[in-house]
């Protein structure tokens, strides 16, 4: 005898004639536009009052899972909590209400908050000089690459086009690879997930640009034979590039910079832990070794000693004439590195180091608790990093039981599902990272409902087909999704 | 430990469960000699009281200047349902909605926030937002040279007249992929991009053009002139639009004979706050058939299994992680809580709210401009017609006088002389519907004392 | 295959050792404290995580509806849309940080909002002057009774203890009474809904201190009697209170003054929107004639000519010596007095008559589609106000249905109920109140899910005894409740 | 129409349902003679940009002093998750909990509420708010004299070291139930209630005591001693307490051999921001055999038709809405949103991190009135032991003093001159967690300059 009570669309709620009148500014007689470029019918917009629209998104908020609201394991994701202050701290009235091209004199505060983050950032990867400008990893990749790029340019080493990637390599890696009009090799992992460092040596060469990699990989373990790799690449003449998505895991423990790297990006949307927003914004800032700081894209946070203290200014290509230039319309979301700086001011010193530490103990133990509990480890003779793998493999060939089944079942039990299918490489994998904000009562909870699963898919494994059951919708048909296209509505 | 909730006993039965025997050893991998020592160059930690005490210092620092900056970023007023409901956990904290069972929420507000932005711009399909104005911008010109398969030589033509860090990302993003962006002039008395200028490239192979609307200087395109010129040449016409001016002026869509073929812009003006730049939003709308080309995520409306509605990525093929190396782009986190933001903020506006905006832009500017030209040694630049910027020309260096301004707590405008030499002392000003009369008599009464006081000093 | 997820007690998050520690500030060697004062064990307060408690109170929140989320029918209630403008100017900074005995000299932007709220309150009531320290209706109507009392004592009329109220009124009418150490005399209502005359003839004398009305009256009828009324009561030595929940009603219509009443308070959480904060806080503003106006509780915000402009400032027992003294530690509830000014102001002369127009529409439209879709009305002759009554009394005795089952079952349709079993005079009875700000789209939402209630009732009334069902629980054991009580977490 | 969404097709629809040719024709049950004239005395309406540019204007001009007034309301830091989960639509925009199948999340945050007031206070049971400290002692001295029914003389004993507007409040309204409230000294010296006060009503019928922990002067009373006094004589014990004071504090629950009978207080320090003196909310405490005498609600947790637990409003009968003339109380609407962020904040605080607030305050105070006693003119007034305020005395009168230091930026403290004259020129101040070393230092800088400036001149 249930009701089932589905929200609308917005235009559902929108009548000729109404509005958010609270909303609309007084008329103005405003100067008369040339008629040919004059819009002649309004734009087809919702006219919803205050009310229906003010419920009608909050009741769809409700829709979400989401931190602030279920465990979410989602592997290379790093969802951890995102401390309100750092929003509270970004949202006073001066910093939203700054505008980016302010005279210096109204901007100290603020470039002040940039110049330290940029060291911070600077301190916990071991690299020279921080650039905050990257709007996300992605971005920051492109920037990384294209400094490597440039690097050898200055150099008048032209070739050098190629961009070594792992096979488990996150798919931003090769797609700014060409991004940045560089050729794509990827090399294989071996069984025990490290490089294969055979292929590696094949690969390297005078062509070789770079290599992008992630340590801890996207397998969930460390590559032990970084300096091996880093020699390699060196020696051919080739740069590093450290995707820094995984930096959570070895924040305070092991820096990109000693380990060889001469360029990272940070997701400072996972490991700085401003908000992901449902799928942005982000932040992406690059740090660089001593090779590329001339290639920094700009702007950049400078300062001067003055009378009267420090003195904070925008770098630009006037200062930087080797920069790859300018990546953005001003200088990245400044809004989300106010967060990252509010947050890494409040962990310190010792709370950076405890990052690394938590987030490998959580995830060591629900790897340790899902193996007993009879889950298959991709890499069982490995320790996890911050995340580990687990395959559905002989659970899908005995029972039918997917990866994506078992993700969707757990939406019903309370947990989001953790990342399924990536890496590429393993089959039917669920690649799972609880971050250090998770208590171990959580833990063993997503361990509870993970063995229940296991139960179901023994006794019942067809019904596990039709999860979730208790979401807002079903399963959805994604292959109609891509023939019948409804992307806005009529 | 801030955001760590491990008690001790939970360490202790954690680490028996692992088999270990302290955390350290959870680390035993990592090769000794790269172990990290500690991080001396950063602070301890502070508390949340001290840390909102040291930001609300840093804040007041800056104060709350009047300001008269536009030139791509503008001061609108934004509802408090904006951000009350942006900020709740639920949109807030969530992640990408992959898994879209759980994400209804967020692929419904995409869903709908397309149809808006499709709406504003006159065109078909609309993607869930790229990272800005001017990496759209760049992502709109890869696009165009992969979408126009005819033209070969990857060139695009950008006005002069088109934002000059628009014009910089191109050149520092785009031109990694071989494209060639050439510089259009604009005019000097009128500041549009005329279709004379255009002349050079008449016999030319161009692959796109890029027509800003308003243009950088403020000063209104003949937009239908220069899509024509460009699609009777098989050229692709790449709009950059202001989505506030799209409530009063004509939509991308319906430029010229057949519309531009990609419109793209910054979300900012539609209930992003300044915030120095960023968070913003870029949006990006194209014609259906070029949809397969389109970068970024993109929401479709579908059924679930018992055929009710609802709401799924789609088009994934494009993206980086199917489609890896052959990818449209390598863009992955976008600015999706922004884009919720510009959601609210324009169905809670709807067209009337936005075209009353859009009007008091225009009539607030122009008391601007004649509040200032009316002052000794100030003068436009432009003939052309404006929307809500335009270009002051003095009769003397900008960048003191600015300064000067400032100490006054006044933001006074745009100094374009690093963009525009040949222009002489030329400032950008704006005003939006935020700025009142007062605010404007406020300035032109600051800036008479300042020209006064340096003439007489 | 449901999963029903429960959020358990804060406290089953919390572990010794635990705690959301960004909020500990430094230990700080503090003066001793005598032993004999000192506390021995700490309290059994949650120790959790900040995540932890954010999430929980999250997921608590949407357990509940409310205005931003559903449809609050609530007769008396006045649920309207709480605008956000309203939260956002409260809490300004300047605002939220001001100390309630702040100096003047940083008192006079707050002061001249309250000063002018106070303005705009006499204005739409008809009122003289008004008194703000009211904390919420309740509040309000012991400070009019009050007023009553000291009026007639003033005067040497030292017996008038007796506060006549009709059998219809809310249950604080005559709970007030009381605690103002009056005696109620109840009088009865017609079967028209009007006040009985003659047994108010009867009720008053020198012993009258006052009436309690509310009109319209909680049956939702406007009392067309009133003038007669007033006059009775007034020529007995009385004097009228105006129980200002139904403001809503009238407001810019008639005007509780003019009406011939010498007291009123409001709740300007209901007609002035601001929230009702899952039970509080209010605001219950007084009003008063003139014969009262001596008597008003202090603080009240008083202004001054000076050079330089208005200057404001609070008045007090010395400047009021007459006043009934003070309610509330420091001037009432300010923060949701700030929230109701902004609102007014945002609504305006013409927005002010507006509300009561469209409340009214909104009420008499509901009103003829219910009576049409089979319901029945307990006054039917009379037109509705902003709210109106059905009695299920029919149902109830035809089919086992009681007003108790349709108001749950309304939960599973998505509509908060409406007010049920008040007045205690009609039996089986609703009273629904839409308020202007609902859209006719909901109500006619509303009507549609009433019917199909009424269609499951004639069908399956069994079933209904059932509801909710879609509900995070079932419908609940009150008796148990107060029977075994388990107030405290132990 | 803010806030109106009707068209005017929704209008004509509707009447013609109704029946009625206008709106105005459904008013036509009110007499004519009634019906009021356009309301000249309100202003036109704003939209929100105005309206919000009007209410920041007023918020500027009163701008943020740095403040030592404690007096009943304290500057504590509020943690940014309260209030961005106490604004959550669910809770600000809810009803009171009557229909509990819908309400279950405001209920399950009153139950745990009562917890914490229960656990923090050391009493067995609360109810769900009042309005006020203030109230919420005047409620809590009808409770007495209900509950003591040995006692016939409703008379209740209040130390003048009782916050003077509480006091005022109990005078104004319980006495309205001919309650007597009798005042009782303090020592000049300790600014204690001294138990030799109360030797004048050795032998009198008393029907309770109201004990202030700390007093208004900040001084610590011997509560033991009060305590029990009281009770050998049949007398009912009123805590009000302060609850940050209570992490350090011995609860009333454990004040002499039996306890305190009721505990109120203003729960302001828990979360709730200084506002101008409200919304707080007020707390209540008492033993479980006294339940049915409190006023206010109360939440009980039971069980649902499938046996799962759940939360409902419970012992109703005490309320006006069932018992009417004969409740406990009128109250209705209490304070329920300020008692979630008083929930909130205790959660997020826990008892370590309440207790190093109250430590921090006192550490703090005692660091103002070192500095501020230091200076020539200054002397504190009281030798007790103090928690977080201390009462100062000038040399010379204080509100002009006061008036100096507002005119440069600082709150200095509360005038004590009007409630205890025969202290002479005396002065309240507070500091708490929030006061840096910096802020006392500049106190104490100005207050020196002022001193001698006035001296000089
Ligand atoms: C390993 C890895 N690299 C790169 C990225 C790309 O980062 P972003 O999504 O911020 O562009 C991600 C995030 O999804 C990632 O997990
Ligand atoms: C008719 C009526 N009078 C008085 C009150 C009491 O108001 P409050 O709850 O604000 O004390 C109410 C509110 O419930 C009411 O509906």
């Amino acid at each position: 005898m249930s009701t089932s009570i589905r929200e609308p669309l917005i235009f559902d709620y929108s009548r000729t004639g109404r509005g958010a009148t609270a909303q609309w500014v007084a008329e103005e007689a405003a100067p008369a536009l040339p008629a040919a470029l004059r819009r002649v019918t309004p734009p087809a917009l919702p006219a919803a009052s205050e009310l229906a629209v003010v419920r009608h998104y909050t009741r769809l908020s409700q829709l979400n899972f989401s931190i602030d609201t279920h465990f979410y394991p989602l592997g290379s994701c790093t969802m951890k909590y995102n401390p309100k202050a750092c929003n509270s701290a970004a949202l006073l009235p001066e910093f939203t209400g700054r505008h980016p091209l302010a005279s210096e004199k109204h901007s100290q505060g603020f470039l002040r908050c940039m110049h330290e983050l940029q060291e911070m950032l600077q301190e916990v990867t071991g690299m020279q000089s921080v650039s905050l400008s990257p709007m996300a990893g992605a971005h920051g990749e492109f920037a990384g690459v294209a400094m490597i790029r440039a690097y050898h340019l200055a150099r008048g080493d032209v070739d050098r086009n190629e961009i070594i990637v792992p096979q488990a390599a996150h798919g931003t890696n090769p797609a700014t690879a060409t991004m940045c009009g560089c050729v794509v090799r990827e090399i294989s992992v071996n069984a025990d997930g490290d490089v294969n460092i055979d292929e590696l040596r094949a690969a390297v060469g005078p062509r070789t640009a770079g290599i992008m990699l992630t340590n801890p990989s996207t397998l969930g373990v460390f590559e032990r034979r970084i300096e091996e790799v880093a020699r390699l690449v060196h020696e051919a003449g080739g740069l590093l590039y450290y995707d820094g998505a995984n930096l959570n895991a070895i924040l305070g423990k092991v820096r990109p910079g000693d380990m060889g790297f001469d360029v990272i990006h940070m997701n400072l949307h996972k490991t700085f832990s401003t908000p992901h927003g449902g799928g942005g914004p982000g932040a992406g800032a690059v740090g660089v070794g001593p090779r590329l700081v001339p290639f920094l894209p700009v702007p950049l946070v400078g300062v001067e000693k003055r009378a009267g203290g420090e003195h904070f200014r925008l770098l630009t290509e006037a200062d930087r004439p080797q920069s790859i230039g300018r990546l953005t319309g001003f200088m990245g979301n400044a809004g989300v590195l106010l967060r990252a700086y509010v947050y890494m001011r409040m962990l310190g010193r010792e709370g950076m180091s405890r990052v690394g530490e938590y987030a490998t103990l959580n995830s060591n133990y629900l790897f340790a608790r899902l193996q007993k509990a009879g889950f298959e480890a991709a890499y069982p003779e490995r320790r996890a990093s911050h995340e580990f793998i687990l395959t559905l493999k002989r659970l899908a060939a005995e029972r039918g039981v997917t990866a994506m089944d078992v993700a969707k079942r757990l939406l019903d039990y309370g947990f989001h599902a953790p990342t399924t299918y990536f890496p590429l490489l393993v089959p039917e994998c669920l690649l799972i990272e609880p971050t250090e904000t998770e208590s171990k009562e959580t833990l063993d909870a997503f361990v509870t409902a993970m063995s229940e699963i296991l139960r179901e898919a023994a006794e019942k494994p067809e019904q596990l087909k039709g999860a979730p059951f208790t979401m807002p919708v079903r399963r959805l048909d994604d292959v109609r999704a891509a023939r019948e296209l409804d992307l806005v509505h009529r | 430990m801030p955001f760590i909730p491990h008690t001790e006993a939970d360490v202790s039965e954690m680490l028996a469960a692992i088999g270990a025997p302290s955390i350290d050893a959870l680390f035993d991998e990592i090769p000794a000699n790269l172990r990290a020592a500690p991080l001396a160059g950063i602070p301890p930690g502070l508390n949340e009281m001290q840390v909102m005490q040291l930001m609300r210092a840093r804040a007041r620092q800056d104060g709350l200047p009047l300001c008269f900056i536009g030139a791509g970023a503008y001061d609108h007023f934004i509802p408090s349902a904006v951000w009350a409901i942006v900020t709740r956990g639920e949109f807030y904290s969530a992640y990408t909605p992959y898994q879209a069972e759980a994400s209804q929420g967020t692929l419904q507000t995409i869903y709908e926030y397309q149809s808006m932005i499709a709406a504003l711009t006159g065109m078909e399909v609309s993607n869930a937002s790229l990272y800005d104005g001017a990496t759209a911008l760049a992502e709109a010109a890869l696009m165009a040279v992969r979408t126009n398969r005819k033209s070969k030589s990857a060139r695009i033509l950008v006005p002069r007249a088109v934002n000059p860090h628009y014009r910089a990302v191109c050149a520092s993003s785009a031109s990694q992929q071989g494209l060639k962006f050439e510089d259009v002039a604009y005019d000097p008395a009128s500041g549009q991009t005329a279709r004379s200028a255009l002349a050079a490239w008449d016999n030319e192979d161009v692959t796109a053009i890029v027509i800003q609307q308003p243009n950088f200087f403020g000063t209104l395109e003949d937009v239908d002139a220069l899509t024509d010129w460009a699609h009777a040449k098989g050229a692709l016409v790449i709009a950059s639009v202001n989505p506030t001016s799209l409530a009063l002026l004509k939509p991308p869509g319906q430029w010229g004979t057949k519309g531009a073929d990609i419109a793209v812009g910054d979300g900012q003006p539609l209930g992003c706050p300044l915030s120095s730049g960023g968070p913003y939003f870029g949006f990006m709308t194209t014609r259906m058939e070029y949809v397969r080309q389109m970068p970024g995520r993109i929401v479709g409306r579908t059924v679930d299994l018992e055929g009710r509605p609802g709401f799924a990525l789609t088009l994934q093929a494009r993206e980086q992680h199917i489609r890896r190396g052959k990818a449209t782009s390598n863009i992955c986190t976008n600015q999706g809580l922004l884009m919720v933001a510009g959601t609210l903020y324009t169905a809670l506006m709807g067209s009337e709210g936005l075209s009353r905006v859009a009007r008091a832009c225009m009539a607030r500017s122009d008391e601007l401009v004649k509040a200032l030209t009316a002052l000794p040694g100030v003068r436009a630049a432009f003939s052309g017609a404006r929307f809500h910027e335009a270009v002051l020309l003095l009769d003397r260096p900008v960048a003191p006088v600015l300064q000067a301004l400032a100490e006054r707590g006044i933001e006074g405008g745009f100094d374009l002389g690093k963009h525009y030499p040949e222009l002489g002392p030329a400032l950008l000003v704006c005003a939006t519907e935020t700025r009142s009369t007062d605010d404007i008599a406020l300035y032109a009464s600051t800036l008479r004392d300042i020209l006064q006081t340096a003439r007489t000093a």
